[in-house]
């Protein structure tokens, strides 16, 4: 039964990245990302982390690709539809990137899962998920957790400081 | 293994059957709940028509109860009107992201104690989650349609649904805080215990911030700028017609119901009441918890239409600042003070 | 190297605002070019409604031109109406009744009170406030029905006559009146409850659409939009014409020039209106409606005409050929009606037509003031912009 | 129980779908959607990994990848309409301003 729904996942995953990558039109591309976005969420669930499953929907979909169809829908894409969509060469590019899989093929072979850490499934979910990350995130890893804020912060400052008109002296 | 076989293995047949179950739970929530949007613009146009004076419909059947039916088969049979250069796929699509955004969170709520579709552990973060995703209807729409007051009605909607769920996502933290869960039941659970019954009295301040949110979220008056009719005509659904209006329609009116749910499980106690007044009067003991949402609910949904007929329209430079300014900082002083309470009650 | 800097290439979106749009208040268009919600360029275009009243007069006799004034400024008529008459009694020299000079006043006021309202509740819904919108409709019909209680029509009344008003008007009538009168000051007070203080309210028309006094005069504005701007000037009190220097009242006057002192104005004008008309019915003198030698311009009573000779043939005679005494000249004549200063401009070559007639439509100058108070402005502020200067396109484009 | 091979395949084709788009796409927004796919893919493996490894540390570090991928947008784009205003072209072969 879960292979199952992992096949499906994982097919659609992979055919709307490839829908995403080869689209003409980039307000559809941003579609079909919506749409893996929901099938990685998807996954997620399969693997027992619901609340990256939610936050990948919040964050991803609620916000960074609305930012993204914010941005195309106010440039003019009839004109930039008619263009050549590809660089020169891209045979060559799609080959690099068979290249890469292939190392990572190679680099997959010799892993083995060795290492069980304290949280397994059933321990998850004793706690739920989301009090589990949030043990973890909040006691080992909270000075990261305060540099991704300033982080954002920072990310924030300059969106407003790129995007704002030049001042007209 | 034929199918007989794959049918007669252990567990299979209880599988068929909770399925079942789940899918009529589905299909039983669906109609009821659009039966209550049919319903809840005859509500509106009434509540909205009294206020003003006025009667609201009363020509289709005995005080116009019939209206609702009039209207949907009025639309179910008007042309279905597509602009020439609309994007076509995508112009289909977005009333449906729409309407399927807003039923879906459907899912999660629990209409009495035991009774709800999915109970997950993350159910405030699906419907957030779910109402993000419901953002793609109105910009696709504003965008597919090819004119320009649609346009600009789905670009104000974008940035007013982006900002404001940021500031309904902070105000709900002050009630995962004080209930300690994201599942929705234990959350009404968690105010059932609470000596006063709901957490609108500790978290007025959440409160507050949630229902400006909520109305912002909602499309609706005073923050109705996507479609405000006297600027932008309709906003982004101006190119709608027919069904697919409709379905706009339908969408914004679950949304309503959605915000008013959400609004009685994190803040009025859900399907509970609180037990000083059932002490007081143990009758109200055996009221229905369905009732109790129901009640709950329609005054919520009251609330709307009395927002509606009162205030004049924000501007859209006054709604942004109202949002960044005022209720993003309210509802991050909200859980500093929830902090403080909680670290220094335990 | 590629740094250089190039122009900024983005393009402003143009929309066209009207001519059919829920809040441009009848055909007007609109041209907003739009930088984001701002508005970088505005240009009204104006004659959708044209129907040429002012060349259509030339082919009319006197009497006939009235029904045309109806249609300029349709929710006022009856001022226009008034107007008009006004214009053409100076130019004949003659002047009418006290009894219908008051008749006059109370019905030029009632239409005041009918336009005022008509110009909050779509101002208010412009700004999306619904219920003032539905609230002052209740008072707009009760007028309505007055009207159609006085002369049988509601809005294209056609009332006044060259020289006096075409009946007197019954007790009957002035006791209804009195007691809207009566009414009528509450009902303000409802419309103010719902929006006086709001602050959303405050916050959309506090501080917009500012004009100050020298540029309102130099703009040539009239009436509230002048008033708003703190300029104490009405053609009611400067030059009264009808019973108005007989009756009190007071002209309201803002300060800043804002949307909101139009606003302030225009409800204080609903005031002073409705004390005028109290006024009015309370003095109103006893006597004729029409002009003693006003049979030379206007028509005999109908049942005359069926009855005498003479009547009959001087019927015949104003109908065909127009009053036959008109002298010739020119003249301007302005009244203070609810929009502004309407002037009417009548050159009169002796013949019982006119030889032209000039309308001065306040809505048409302050049309030409929207570029000036919504370039720089948001999109919601257009809006607001165009219901404060409260046109009406029938009588913009004539 | 699906294999813990699976995900790790499918993170990596992901990925791989990714840096094909990203090198070989002109229009630079889908080039930005690329970099989101590639993201993704790592994220993918990363959390398959925390779950077969019981171990939450994989999934702490998905949470903050998507923390940098909101940072990353929010400038990427900024600097897409601040480009965009001055060259009118969405083509990253075209955009030379950044050599030397």
């Amino acid at each position: 039964m879960v292979e199952w729904f992992f096949g499906y996942l994982a097919g659609a995953t992979i055919l709307l990245s490839i829908l995403v990558v080869l689209g003409r039109n980039p307000v559809h591309s941003v579609l079909w990302m919506l749409l893996m976005f929901l099938h990685v969420a998807g996954l997620y669930l399969l693997l027992n982390a619901e609340f990256l499953a939610a936050t990948q929907v919040i964050v991803y979909a609620g916000a960074i690709l609305v930012l993204f169809l914010f941005v195309v829908m106010l440039l003019n894409l009839k004109e930039e539809m008619r263009v050549r969509q590809f660089t020169g060469g891209w045979l060559f590019r799609g080959l690099i990137a068979l290249g890469i899989i292939y190392v990572l093929r190679k680099g997959l072979e010799g892993f083995r899962v060795e290492f069980k850490g304290p949280w397994s499934i059933e321990a998850v979910e004793r706690a739920t998920h989301t009090k589990a990350l949030g043990q973890v995130l909040f006691t080992d890893y909270i000075l990261p957790f305060e540099v991704a804020s300033l982080v954002l912060l920072v990310a924030i400052i300059g969106a407003v400081f790129l995007a704002k008109k030049r001042l007209r002296s | 293994m034929s199918l007989f076989e794959f049918l007669m293995q252990p567990g299979i047949f209880d599988m068929v059957l909770n399925i079942g179950a789940i899918v009529l739970k589905i299909a039983v929530v669906i109609a009821v709940a659009m039966f209550h949007v049919a319903y809840a613009t005859y509500f509106e146009r009434k509540v909205i028509g009294h206020m003003q004076v006025r009667m609201g419909p009363m020509e289709v059947g005995p005080h116009g109860l019939l209206q609702p039916v009039a209207d949907m088969l009025k639309l179910f049979f008007k042309e279905d009107i597509i602009p020439a250069n609309a994007d076509k796929p995508v112009f289909y699509l977005a009333p449906v992201i729409s309407l399927t955004a807003a039923l879906s969170s459907l899912a999660v709520i629990p209409f009495f104690d035991g009774f709800v579709i999915a109970d997950i552990n993350v159910g405030l973060l699906f419907i957030l989650a779910v109402s993000s995703v419901g953002t793609y209807g109105i910009i696709l729409a504003g965008w597919s349609s090819d004119s320009k007051y649609s346009f600009l009605g789905g670009l104000r909607s974008s940035a007013q649904v982006i900002s404001y769920e940021v500031a309904m996502g902070l105000s709900l933290v002050g009630v995962i805080m004080m209930a300690g869960s994201l599942n929705l039941t234990e959350i009404v659970r968690a105010q059932e215990a609470y000596p006063t019954g709901m957490y609108a009295v500790p978290q007025i301040l959440g409160f507050f911030v949630f229902v400006v949110a909520a109305f912002a979220e909602t499309n609706r008056a005073p923050f109705d700028l996507p479609e405000a009719e006297n600027e932008l005509v309709a906003g982004y659904f101006v190119e709608y017609s027919g069904m697919r209006f409709a379905l706009f329609y339908a969408a914004e009116y679950i949304g309503m119901m959605i915000m008013g749910s959400l609004a009685v499980t994190c803040f009025l106690g859900g399907w509970t009441v609180p037990h000083f007044v059932t002490q007081a009067l143990p009758l109200l003991d055996r009221v229905p918890g369905i009732v109790w949402f129901l009640v709950k609910l329609y005054f919520t949904i009251f609330f709307y239409y009395w927002i509606r007929a009162t205030l004049p329209r924000f501007r859209y430079d006054q709604l942004m600042g109202l949002g960044w300014k005022l209720l993003i900082p309210l509802a991050l002083l909200n859980i500093l003070i929830t902090g403080i309470i909680k670290v220094t009650v335990h | 190297m590629a740094g250089v800097e190039k122009p900024l290439q983005t393009k402003e979106l143009t929309v066209s605002m009207g001519p059919q749009h829920p809040s441009t208040h009848g055909v007007l268009r609109l041209v907003l070019e739009l930088d984001g919600e701002t508005v970088v360029k505005c240009t009204p275009h104006v004659g959708y409604l044209h129907r040429g009243v002012e060349k259509l007069a030339e082919g009319m006799t006197y009497l006939q031109a009235l029904p045309l004034t109806d249609r300029l400024d349709y929710i006022s008529s009856m001022s226009n109406n008034v107007g008009y008459c006004l214009a053409v009694e100076r130019l004949f020299g003659i002047e009418a009744p006290d009894r219908a000079k008051f008749i006059r006043t109370i019905v030029c006021e009632m239409t005041r009170i009918s336009s005022h309202i008509i110009w909050i509740a779509t101002h208010a819904l412009d700004l999306g406030a619904m219920t003032v919108f539905l609230y002052s409709f209740r008072e707009r019909e009760w007028l309505l029905d007055l009207f159609e209680k006085l002369c049988g029509a509601r809005l294209t009344v056609s009332y006044p006559r060259i020289g006096g008003v075409r009946n007197d008007v019954s007790q009957e009538f002035l006791d209804s009146l009195y007691k809207f009168t009566e009414e009528f000051p509450k009902r303000i007070e409802e419309y103010e409850t719902l929006i006086d203080q709001n602050r959303i309210w405050l916050g959309r028309t506090k501080g917009i659409g500012v004009i100050s006094a020298e540029e309102a005069i130099n703009w040539g504005l009239s009436g509230p939009v002048l008033r708003g701007s703190g300029v104490d000037y009405d053609i009611r009190k400067r030059f009264p014409y009808d019973a108005y220097d007989r009756i009190e009242f007071d002209v309201p006057i803002g300060s800043n020039g804002d949307v909101y002192d139009r606003y302030r104005c225009r409800m204080e004008e609903l005031r002073q209106s409705n004390r005028i008309i109290k006024q009015c019915i309370e003095r109103m003198p006893r006597g004729p409606v029409m002009a003693p030698d006003a049979p030379k311009f206007s028509l005999p009573p109908k049942e005359r005409v069926l009855a005498d000779m003479e009547s009959l043939i001087h019927h015949f005679v104003l109908i065909t050929k127009g009053p036959m005494a008109a002298p010739e000249g020119e003249i301007y004549v302005a009244t203070e009606v609810p929009k502004g200063e309407l002037g009417f401009y009548i050159v009169s070559d002796g013949t019982g037509k006119p030889y032209r007639m000039r309308v001065r439509a306040p809505s048409f100058v302050h049309v030409s003031l929207l570029p000036r108070l919504c370039e720089g402005s948001l999109v919601a502020d257009v809006v607001a912009n165009i219901g404060t200067i409260d046109i009406v396109l029938g009588e913009c484009d004539r | 129980m699906v294999p813990l091979y699976w995900y790790l395949w499918l993170g990596s084709a992901v990925f791989a779908i990714g840096v094909f788009g990203f090198i070989a796409r002109r229009n630079i927004i889908i080039m930005f959607l690329s970099i989101e796919l590639m993201l993704n893919g790592v994220n993918i493996s990363l959390v398959a990994l925390s779950h077969y490894m019981q171990d939450l540390r994989g999934q702490i570090l998905v949470f903050f990848v998507i923390a940098v991928a909101a940072a990353e947008a929010a400038i990427g784009l900024a600097i897409i309409i601040a480009m965009f205003r001055n060259r009118a072209t969405l083509h990253a072969d075209e955009i030379a301003g950044m050599k030397g």
